[in-house]
Formats: structure tokens, C-alpha cells, sequence
């Protein structure tokens, strides 16, 4: 056991420090510093700049740009871009389609879609949930019909966060209605965004932004190459990319980060104990659960999410909610002043708090409510 | 202690909900009544003001109803329960009943009918930018000049201060040496009078409203201190609004009871999760604990001591805020994703508790404002405040 | 609406605050408000004062010793008490066994039984629970066998609160092991603790207090006319005995007595801001749940549990807990010296702060567990 | 960071954990030693002191192991996991520690040996009625007397006091004007030593302490102020504490989590209530987020920086006490009424985390300590303390 880091995990912070705060350019940390809400633009160029550092992809295979870190190292990672405030790499390229098509793909696919990806020439949107699937998303029901080397795709998908900006989609998509479990008759099939027959239809959530989407497929021609692994063997790849989703899910780092931009902003307020209080309340909580990450990650075979993954998304939402509210008490009164411009006299971050605080009563909700996870706990770490 | 309506009373409240229900029946009421200006249905409020509701808390003599703090408390719940975005508690309860409790017999003559029969709308121009709830106004400040008064200074947010056709304003006011909370009338073409418009999340307007020289008439006496006033109408104020909440929260557990019952998951409906019926239960126990405190508050304000009426306002504030809170946060969780779509009607109800609370002030504050006194009493009696 | 009392309705209330603080004797009140263990003697001999003064069972039947109260009287009396720190009559004998044997008695029965009860002549015991039934109360599994004009009875009880106190013990036993619903074959017998074959045996608890015990029948012979109503019926009676013991269960007069004081002994602590904002928010949810109290009683009609009063119990236990936990804290590391003796340098509230704690873990168990409460909440309030 | 445990690490904890399951497997072993005197297993304290566990944080050169936190760690958390009674904390880690931080050479050769090899268990008197925790003393003076010193006044309570072979007491001194504190060591047989001797609600034993003008020899160097040598052996004790409470809390929820198996109730087994099961989920959550502070804390201490070394257990009895609260109140709740009877286990950690949580000074005084300072710096960084 030992606190430090090793020399040589201290020189690969620093460098990491060194290149989020100086090759980012200053414009796209603060609007993330600010809470505002990051453009298209934005996160494609952030993403290209990693990428053109290899630091987009750290954890793919190194054929196709990964870096065989060490957990920790990853950590680091991923931990030193948030406290920068640094847009993270779109995940639905990076974590999630990546490494199924990297993992399970053809030599076709892999030289079509991982650079391309990594680079986010492709913009991926990810089509798994649906209206009437929420938790349980192996009921789905979108129907994916061989005719000759296409599939027809008809059905409904939901949730699509900013599938607004999506070049192509992945989905999980029925094959075979008759398999003896549902699981079994499903497949993975990555979808060209501007086929015919496919709609967008954004949904407007309740702080007024629109950041998720419907999709709707309508006899949707998808060539049979498109594909990833076997026919009907989708719900393995789906399970491995929401296990990689769950690996290193604790927004440790953001949450610090707001936390710490809160306590500058709130300075004149730190002479009130309850104040004082709940933020050393908060950054001690915080402080508990970056420890349970850091052990966790010790812990973790390379892809195989450790159990214990599951409290720091459950845990890590909560806080990541917690800090959201504090901001909202913070504001007081001046915070339903949201709509205004810059010209308020309300200062910026209080006008953005409760939009905030009501857009994070997501992060309990989506990929993998913290009920789903609290049942994971349950069921696969206490065997009840 | 009795909390029975009588007949009257739930004749009232009987009456409100047949026609909020009107126009308020689905969300899509809200949704369309804040889509344009001025950010409530107009003929609402004037079938509102038809049926006497927005003269309900001011006597007669005052062209009012004679009406009292619970008749106000069962129109707020009723508006609360279907989000009708109508500025009963803000521009009756609160700004007219500045003008009744302070004005001067000319003041309240001119002002209160326009207001009762539903043709002028008041705002209060109170919150100040930065400064914590409760505290008294600092930054806009009123000088004499001559035998008028001028105001100086920015009031944000001021809810629907945009669309006011009266304005009620805060001011401090110098008086030599030691700083007094002056209130003030204030014309909407009056010199020096800026207003920006702008929405607020919860689909309402608030305003940024801007004081040059801006000549403005004291409410009542000139000079007086009207920190007291002040204190006793806003109380008034923050009960209405907690009853808003009340009803706010009691659809939002109908909403999620009426999912958990319908919505099926796993082949089976959501309310064979015990993990989920629970936590409807606990929301159970929020809302009514809170209820009861909101109707206490209001029985306290029908009293009619003005110390007892803050306390108990506070009171209520702290319990609301804290059940506005959990039940809010559940009500989305156990919605799951469809529950933050603005399409859906349960967000909009956690969305306007948010905005209640950031109103009242907060709970913490609130809290600390009970906990300075803990060491004057031994138990607190609800039957002899 | 009314915030005020009737004129009656305040003369009654100073009427029973003046009975209870001056017709109790201090020595016994003293032992409530300083939350140490109250002897027999003091239980009994606080009822009979009552009893001598018609306010021991004011619920009863008229004929039987009842008052014709209000449901607001009977909640101001109970209140009072309270406060005064007043032992309240025991339950066993005036909530639970009386209004049974009042309601579905003989008049053999009643003539026998309810004066002496009312006077705890007779100290009842309960003898519902069974180890193998917790809140599955039904499944209970003590057998009585009818022999001749005898019912023998064989099986175990257990929870039996101050069982080491009984004189008779009124049980719910199977007489019919074939019923078509557990419910269905079960009947409500009394039964002399002198009989042969009945031993109780006391149960430690956690914080080192005796008041619950096992009772065992081995073969204990019990005359037929001990027999409550009619045989295999028992289940309705429990049922309506339940109900009582939830209405107006809320313990709201005992816990604001704690409260008020534990302000008093840590008056010199209240400028800390976090010990005044901690009695503030206890007792302004007593507060709320008072009056919650209040509603429910107003629209309770006679013996009927109101549904609401599901709430009373879940929240006026959480509260009396809470108030518990409170004082753990005040009482910090002096709050080990629970075994000291008067001689301690450590203030006696201090030293009981712990051991109370630990034993009002029991608050949220027995008469209804906080999550049975939860289930009717859930399924008779809400419909789920 | 590294969180593994090497091999000479892993053994000890083995070595530990089969020692203890010795006497203590079920608890009816905890229930034999602490019913007599002196209320823990002398044949387990005499294995301990065998195996080197007593002189675990001490120096080679003090006839100690030279091992360091993270062993006192290990071992702590063993002794939580089956609740033995032995005094490993307090006397070892807290009195002895005094000791070996702040005793002279002399001191250290004379008591260290018969604590090491278990003949003698010391107790830091430090406790005062009334007064709130982590405040220096106040009510125990320390005067001089010639060449002595004299010391008046009353510790209560004190761990082991009465069981204790030599007492380390803390004291104010008056240093012309301003207080110190001073740490003294006292002898069992010192005149006007009085040790009232009685039972803890958690089966250990306690004294009240009174010195009347009772001869003290000074800790190391006279009238030297000892507030931050107490600091740290107090941070110390307080992180052997934590893992203490980690492993009774570990134990705790596997006898809840095996309850749910088991136990059936209306036909089924409790773990088929999804209720229930959740709320062991949370148990679970709490388990581990303080488990990863308490070995923090321990990296911490290892590490050395003595003021870093404060805030860490500060920041570890935080998340302790929170969280043995609530896994202590779960325990029982899950299990129903079987979990308040002494004669299964689970309450009787619950008891004992009750008991570490008031001797810990409880979460809101560690809180406030840690907002005092909260403007000082913009984030926590576990990695550069």
C-alpha cells in the first residue's frame, strides 16, 4: 500500500495536466467550466485535438490508436480531462461502438468505421432503448427482416442523446421474434443515418434543452455488412459495451470540478457554517468515492467491469445530483431569472443552476437507472 | 384546532377546480397558456376575477371579498394542483396585499379595483441580484427630492415585471444615518423606468427592472419603516405559495401512483416492485406532512398575530421545501426517462416546485432563521401560538 | 377552520394538564422524564390514580368505565399525558385486550375481566408473535386442541413485552390446522400465566434491558370459556385490535417532551449553530406530524383506523428516533459511562443517551413494522 | 497510489484472523470474555502480544515490531470483524502511542517492554465530563510541585481505566497565564488515585478517574505543550478506530445479507423483497465508500506529514460515523426483532459502532473542523495531501 504515485505515474499526470490545460483551447473549457451547453463544433474539435495526440482512444486495441495504459493510468486519464474541463471524447464513438466493433467486428468494419470513428469523422448515435423497453431493454421491438443482402428496419427507437448531430447509428435490433428467450433474437447492426426511411424527432426535456431524439426507422435498407459479430448474438456485444459504459462511469472529476468553481463563486458565502459545511460534506463524500474508483480500478481485469463498478455510478450520480442542488440553493431567489441574457444582473451561474440540477435528474435514470444498479449490488456482489 | 372547510369554503374550492380544469385539464393547457405573452390565459384570469377570486383576501370596504388566508389557501392549492400559471399568489397575495396592508385610503382606491376586476396586473419589485433571501433591499435605494421620491437601483428577477401594469417596489431608504425599508409605488411609463422580459424555467416571465431617478410615490406614510409589513404580507405570501406547492405535490404522486399501476416493465406493471411502492408510500407521508403544515400556517395567519403568522409562514417554508424536493426528485425517478420529457406532465410539476423553492427562500434559510430562537421556548404548541 | 381550541375544548385541556401534573406523583414522572425504566409499581399505581379519576380507559364503552370523549379529547388527553410525563395506562390492558373482550366478550367475560383490567388487577401480556412469524403474523403455529371443556395448548410465543409482569396472557392460537386460509383457522384465547406447563422466559435485549420474553406452552390447559367470541374467528378480533393500537399511536406528546428536555440540558450548547438548527428541524417536523395527528383524528370515525394513521406510526417513530439519535450525539464519549452510578461525573442524561437509543431500534419493529406500514400505505392509500 | 496489501501484510491479517476465530467464531465469545474481569481474553491478549501484534507500531529500537498504519490497519479491522474486546485502539495505539511519541528514552525503555509483551495495558485518561470532544482538557490541572508535579481533578470516562496498569493522562498547565496542555504518566499506586470501575453499554469496562494532588511524572520533556503530538496519536487511534468500525460494519451486513437468504416470511425467503434488498445495496455502497477512506487515511498517516495526517482522519471519522450509522440501524431494522435481542450477534455490532461513533466525537464536530478550513483550497487531491 502506498499513497504516492509512482515517478513515473506523477510524470504522466503532469503531462496530462500540461496537455488538457494548454493544447484545449481556453473558449471550449469554459463553457464546460460554465455549465453551458458544448456545440457540435465543440466536442468534434476537442476530439480531434486528442485524437491527433493519442489521447482520444487510450484504451482501444493498439492497432487501431489504443495505448495499453495500466488502469490506473487510464484513470488518470479520464480523471485530469474533467478537472481541466475538457470535453470527454464522445463516448457513443469511444467507449461504446469502438471497442464492439473492435472487439467483434470485421476486418472490413474495423478499417471502415475505427479511424474514422476515433477521429469522429463519424458521429455514432446509439440506438438501444425504445418506448416501451426502459430498464428492461431486452424486450425491444424493433424488427430487423432479411431481404436478399439488405435488412428492412422498422420500429421505434428513444433516448437518443444528440442524435440531432448523428452520422450513423448502432443499434440492437430483433432478428428472430421466435427465439426461445428474447435475449436470444437479437442483433447489433450499425445504420447509416441518412438512409431512407429513417427519422430524427428531437424531445424537448424539462430544462428546455433538446439533447435526446427519436428515431424512427420506416422500411430502413441496411446492407447485410453492416452487421457486427453473428446474427442473433447482439445481446452479448450489447452487454459487453454497457459493462465498458459502467468502467471508470463515476464523474468524479467533473462533479470536483464544479464543486470546486461553486465554492469560488460562493466565496463571500463561506462564512455561513452551513454553507462551509456542506461543501466540506460534499468534497469529503466526493473524496470516498474517487478512493472507491481508484480501487476499483486497481481491481478491474482489462474489459471486464468489476461489480463494484455499480456504486460508482449509483454513488456518483447521487453526488453529481447533490452538487447540482447546492448550486440551486445558492442561487436563491436569483435563479428563476434563467432565461435572461448576459446582460442580467443575475450572475451566469446562477441563472444556469436549476436548469442544471433538472437536466442531472437524468444521470439517476440513464444508462442504467441507479435501481438497475442497486439490483446488480444486490443480486451479483451480496448474492441476494 | 379544526381544519373542516365549511360550506362555503368548499363551495370555493369546488368552483376554482371546475374551471381551472377548463382550460387546465392536461398540461398542454400550461404549455399553451406560457407559449405567448403575457404568460397566463387571459381569460382565465378574467373568469377568475368574475368569480371574486382575486379579490378574496382584501375587505370589502377595499372592493374585495372580505375573505381571509384559507380562501386564498384553497385557490393556491387548486392552481398548484394542474400548474395553472396564473400569478395568483405573487400579483394578489403579495403585491396588492403590500398596497391594502400599507396604502394610504387614496392608494388602495386607486389601485385595488383595477387589480380585483382583473385589468391591471401588480408586481413586486423585490429580489435583488446576489443578495440572500430574507435580507431587507440594499441596492435599490429611494431619495426625497422635494415633495417627491426617486429610485435608484436594479430589482431582478421580478416575476411577470414586464407585464405588470403597476409596479410595488422596495426600496432602502436613508434615514439619517440607519438604513429603513421603504416600499413603493411605481408607474410603468415613469421616467427612468427600464424593463427587460425574458422567461424562466418553469415557463413563466420575470423581468429585470431598472430604477434612474425613477419617481415613485410611497405606499402608505412617507418614511415609515415598512419592515414589518413587509414581513407579515410576505408570510402571507410564502403560505399561499407552499399551498401551490401542496397541490403541485399531490398530482405529482398521482401522476407517478397512476405510472407505478399502468406502465409495465418486465412483463409485469411497475407496482409489483416493492423497492418502488416504498418510496410512492414515503412521498405519501412528505405530502401529507407538509399539507398539514401549510394548513396550520394558514389557520395561524387567520389569527392574526402578525410575530405568530412569520414564525408559522417559516415554519411551513421549511416543511414544503424539504417534501417539494423529495417528492419532486421521485416523481421524475420513478417516471424513468419519460419523466424529463417536457411532453410528459410529471417533470413540469418537479420543474415548478424547484422554482417555489427558489422563491421561498430555500429550507436552510429558513431553518436558521427557527434555530436563532430555539432557546426562547420549551415545546412548540400548534393550539397556542 | 379554527386555530383555536372551543372554549370546552381548552377547559378540558387544562383540566387534564392540571390532573396529570399535579394528581401523579412527581417521583414516578420524574423516572419518564429522565427516560430511566419504570417498575410494575409505578405502572400501576399511576393507573389506578387514573382509574380512580375515569381517565384510564376513556375509550371504553361507557358501561365499562368510557368517557364519550371526542376524538379530540381523547387525542388532548393522550397529549397531556404525554407531555406530563405520565405513564400511559398499559397498553396491553386498556388498548389491545379490553376494547376486544368489550366489543366480542361474554358478559361472563366482561363482568370478570374488564373492571379488574381497567384497575390492573389482571396485568395483561400479549402473546401474538411467534418466532417463525414476524410480520407474517397469520403463520403462526401455537396449537390449542380441544379436550372436552379445555382447550390444551402447546406451541411459543415471543416479543411478550413486559411478560415477566403477566398475570394472564390473551393469545391468538390455531384451532384449526386444516382451514382452507391460514387466516381462517385461528382463535383468540385468554389464558391464566399461573397454568401449569406455561413458563416465560425473559429475553435480553441489545441494550441490556429485560422487557421482552418468550412464553412456552407445554400441554396448558385452558377452560373452554376463555374462549373470545367464537372459535376460528380470532383473526377478525386481532385485526380490530391492530387497528386500535395504530390509532393515535404517534408518540408525539412523549417525544416533544424529550426534545424540550434535551434543549434544557444542552441550553449551554444552542449557540452552536448546528445543534440549534438540528432541535429546529426536529421540532418542526413534530410539528408537522402533530398536526398530521390532529387531521387524522378529526376524521377518524369511531375505532376505525383512518389509513393516515399508517403515517403516524412510520414518521412518529423515524422522529422518536431521531430525538434519540440527537442525544447519542450530545452526549459524545461521556455517553459510554452507561454503567456508571449516580456518583458519575457524567451527567445521568448522557449515561441513558446510548442504551435508549439502541433500545428505541425496537420503535420501528414491533406493533407494525416501518415497512408493513409502508405496504398499507402503499396498497389502501395509493392503490399499488 | 497502490491499494495492495504485500505479503508479509497479508500474512499478519491471516495470522490475526485465525488467531481470533479462536475465541471468538461466534459471539458467544465476546459474550465470555467481556463477563469477567478485565473484560477482554487474557489468553488472547498474551497470543497477540506473541505474535508481535502489541508492539506493531512501535519501533525496533522501543522492543517494537517497526511495522507501521497500514498493519495497524489490518489488524484493527479484524478485531471489528468479530468484535473482540481486546483494547488493541486504545491501549496499544492511543496510550502506548503517547508514549513512544512524546516519553523520554527512559520512559519508553521502562513502560514500552510490559506492553509489548502484554504483561501490562496502559490507558490514556483524557476524557472530561462535559466537555465537548476534541477540546484540550480543561478540568484536570497539572501544577508543579518541587521537582513534580501534582495533578487534580476527573477523567471520566476512561477506557480500562480501572484495569489499566499504568495511566497516561492529559492536563491543562498554567505556563504563566496561557494554558497547555501537558501529557503525564501516573502510577496505579499513586496517592490520591481513585478508579471507579463499571460496564460500557457495549460490554467493555470504563472508569471514572479522580486525581487529588496525585504525583505525575511529565510525558518527555517538562511543560512542553503536547497538543500536536496529541493531535497525531489521536488522528492515529482514531483511523484504527474507523477500520475497526469498517470491519464490524463488514460483518454486520454479511450476517444481514445471509438473514435475507434464509429467513422466509409469508412463504418465501426475505431476499425475494426487492425493498429490502435494495436497502442492503446502500448498505453495501456505505460499506465501501468508508472502507476506501479509512485506507486512505492510513496512506496518509504512513506517508507522514503530521498536519496532512490530522485532516485525513478527520475526513475518515466523517464517513465512519455516517456510515456506521446507517449500516448499524439497517442491520437491526432488516432483521427485524431477532436483530435487538443480545442473544444474536448483529446487535451487538450495531452496539459497538454506536460505541466507536460517541468515542470518535461524532460526524458533525469532524465536519465543522473540516469547514473551517474549506476556503483554503480549491479540490481535494488524494494523490498530493
Amino acid at each position: 500500500m502506498r499513497l504516492r504515485l509512482s515517478e513515473a505515474d506523477a510524470a504522466f499526470r503532469e503531462e496530462m495536466r500540461a496537455f488538457f490545460t494548454t493544447q484545449v483551447p481556453e473558449r471550449i473549457r469554459s463553457v464546460v467550466a460554465e455549465r453551458r451547453e458544448l456545440s457540435k463544433d465543440d466536442i468534434v474539435e476537442t476530439q480531434r485535438i486528442l485524437n491527433a495526440a493519442g489521447l482520444a482512444v487510450p484504451a482501444w486495441p493498439a492497432e487501431w490508436g489504443g495505448r495499453g495504459w495500466t488502469s490506473l493510468q487510464k484513470h488518470i486519464w479520464h480523471e485530469e480531462m474533467q478537472l481541466a474541463n475538457v470535453p470527454a471524447p464522445l463516448a457513443f464513438n469511444t467507449s461504446m461502438v469502438g471497442p464492439v466493433i473492435a472487439a467483434f467486428g470485421s476486418q472490413e468494419q474495423k478499417e471502415r468505421f475505427l479511424p474514422a470513428t476515433a477521429n469522429i469523422d463519424i458521429w455514432w448515435s446509439q440506438g438501444f432503448s425504445e418506448p416501451d423497453a426502459g430498464s428492461d431493454l431486452a424486450s425491444l421491438r424493433t424488427a430487423a427482416v432479411r431481404d436478399g443482402d439488405h435488412y428492412v428496419v422498422n420500429g421505434q427507437k428513444t433516448w437518443t442523446t444528440l442524435g440531432q448531430y448523428g452520422d450513423w447509428i448502432f443499434t440492437l435490433v430483433r432478428t428472430d421474434p421466435d427465439a426461445p428467450k428474447k435475449q436470444m433474437g437479437i442483433s447489433f447492426l450499425l445504420i447509416d443515418m441518412t438512409s431512407p426511411g429513417l427519422t430524427v424527432r428531437p424531445i424537448k426535456l424539462i430544462d428546455g434543452g433538446q439533447e435526446v431524439n427519436e428515431v424512427f426507422f420506416e422500411d430502413v435498407r441496411v446492407p447485410v455488412a453492416n452487421l457486427v459479430g453473428e446474427e442473433n448474438k447482439g445481446w452479448t456485444y450489447a452487454k459487453f459495451l454497457l459493462g465498458n459504459e459502467r468502467v471508470g462511469v463515476a464523474p468524479v472529476g467533473s462533479t470536483k470540478s464544479v464543486l470546486a468553481r461553486a465554492k469560488q463563486l460562493a466565496k463571500d458565502r463561506l462564512d455561513d457554517p452551513f454553507v462551509a459545511a456542506r461543501f466540506a460534506e460534499l468534497e469529503t463524500e466526493l473524496l470516498a468515492l474517487e478512493l472507491t474508483a481508484l480501487r476499483v480500478v486497481a481491481n478491474s481485469a482489462d474489459g471486464k467491469p468489476h461489480p463494484a463498478s455499480s456504486v460508482l455510478k449509483l454513488r456518483g450520480t447521487q453526488l453529481q445530483q447533490a452538487v447540482t442542488e447546492l448550486l440551486v440553493d445558492l442561487a436563491g431567489p436569483g435563479g428563476v431569472a434563467s432565461g435572461a441574457d448576459d446582460t442580467s444582473a443575475v450572475p451566469q451561474w446562477a441563472r444556469v443552476a436549476a436548469p442544471r440540477y433538472l437536466n442531472y435528474r437524468k444521470a439517476s435514470i440513464y444508462g442504467g437507472s441507479n435501481e438497475v444498479q442497486r439490483q446488480i449490488i444486490a443480486g451479483t456482489i451480496l448474492g441476494l | 384546532m379544526d381544519f373542516e372547510l365549511d360550506d362555503e369554503q368548499t363551495a370555493l374550492r369546488d368552483a376554482v377546480r371546475r374551471l381551472l380544469a377548463s382550460t387546465y385539464a392536461s398540461i398542454d393547457g400550461r404549455r399553451a397558456a406560457t407559449a405567448k405573452a403575457p404568460g397566463w390565459d387571459e381569460g382565465m384570469w378574467g373568469r377568475l376575477a368574475e368569480m371574486g377570486v382575486l379579490g378574496l383576501p382584501f375587505t370589502e370596504e377595499d372592493g374585495g371579498m372580505g375573505a381571509g388566508p384559507v380562501e386564498v389557501a384553497l385557490v393556491a392549492e387548486q392552481l398548484g394542483r394542474v400548474l395553472a400559471p396564473e400569478p395568483f399568489a405573487e400579483a394578489v397575495v403579495l403585491a396588492c396585499g403590500l398596497v391594502a396592508a400599507a396604502g394610504s385610503a387614496e392608494q388602495k382606491e386607486h389601485l385595488l379595483p383595477g387589480v380585483v376586476d382583473g385589468t391591471t396586473v401588480a408586481a413586486f419589485a423585490h429580489f435583488e441580484p446576489g443578495a440572500a433571501a430574507g435580507t431587507p433591499p440594499r441596492s435599490v435605494t429611494a431619495t426625497q427630492d422635494g415633495d417627491g421620491w426617486l429610485l435608484d437601483g436594479v430589482k431582478e428577477p421580478v416575476l411577470h415585471g414586464a407585464q405588470a401594469g403597476v409596479l410595488v417596489v422596495s426600496a432602502r431608504v436613508d434615514a439619517g444615518g440607519t438604513d429603513r425599508t421603504g416600499l413603493f409605488v411605481v408607474a410603468t411609463d415613469a421616467a427612468g423606468l427600464d424593463r427587460v422580459d425574458y422567461p424562466t424555467y418553469d415557463g413563466i416571465r420575470a423581468a429585470r427592472v431598472t430604477f434612474a431617478s425613477t419617481p415613485a410615490a410611497p405606499l402608505g406614510a412617507a418614511g415609515a419603516d415598512a419592515s414589518d409589513v413587509l414581513a407579515l404580507v410576505t408570510a402571507h405570501a410564502q403560505v399561499a405559495l407552499c399551498h401551490e406547492a401542496v397541490g403541485a405535490m399531490a398530482t405529482a404522486l398521482d401522476l407517478t401512483t397512476e405510472y407505478l399501476r399502468t406502465r409495465k416493465q418486465f412483463g409485469v406493471p411497475l407496482k409489483t416492485f416493492q423497492a418502488l411502492t416504498f418510496r410512492a408510500a414515503d412521498m405519501y407521508v412528505s405530502l401529507e406532512l407538509a399539507r398539514s403544515m401549510a394548513l396550520w400556517a394558514t389557520l395561524v395567519l387567520a389569527d392574526g398575530d402578525p410575530d405568530a403568522a412569520v414564525v408559522a409562514a417559516t415554519r411551513a417554508v421549511v416543511q414544503t421545501s424539504a417534501a417539494g424536493r423529495h417528492i419532486g426528485q421521485e416523481a421524475i425517478q420513478l417516471h424513468g426517462g419519460i419523466g424529463m420529457t417536457a411532453e410528459y406532465a410529471v417533470g413540469h410539476y418537479t420543474t415548478r416546485l424547484t422554482a417555489i423553492d427558489q422563491l421561498l427562500g430555500g429550507r436552510t434559510a429558513h431553518l436558521k432563521a427557527l434555530a436563532d430562537h430555539v432557546g426562547e421556548y420549551d415545546v412548540v404548541d400548534p393550539l397556542a401560538v
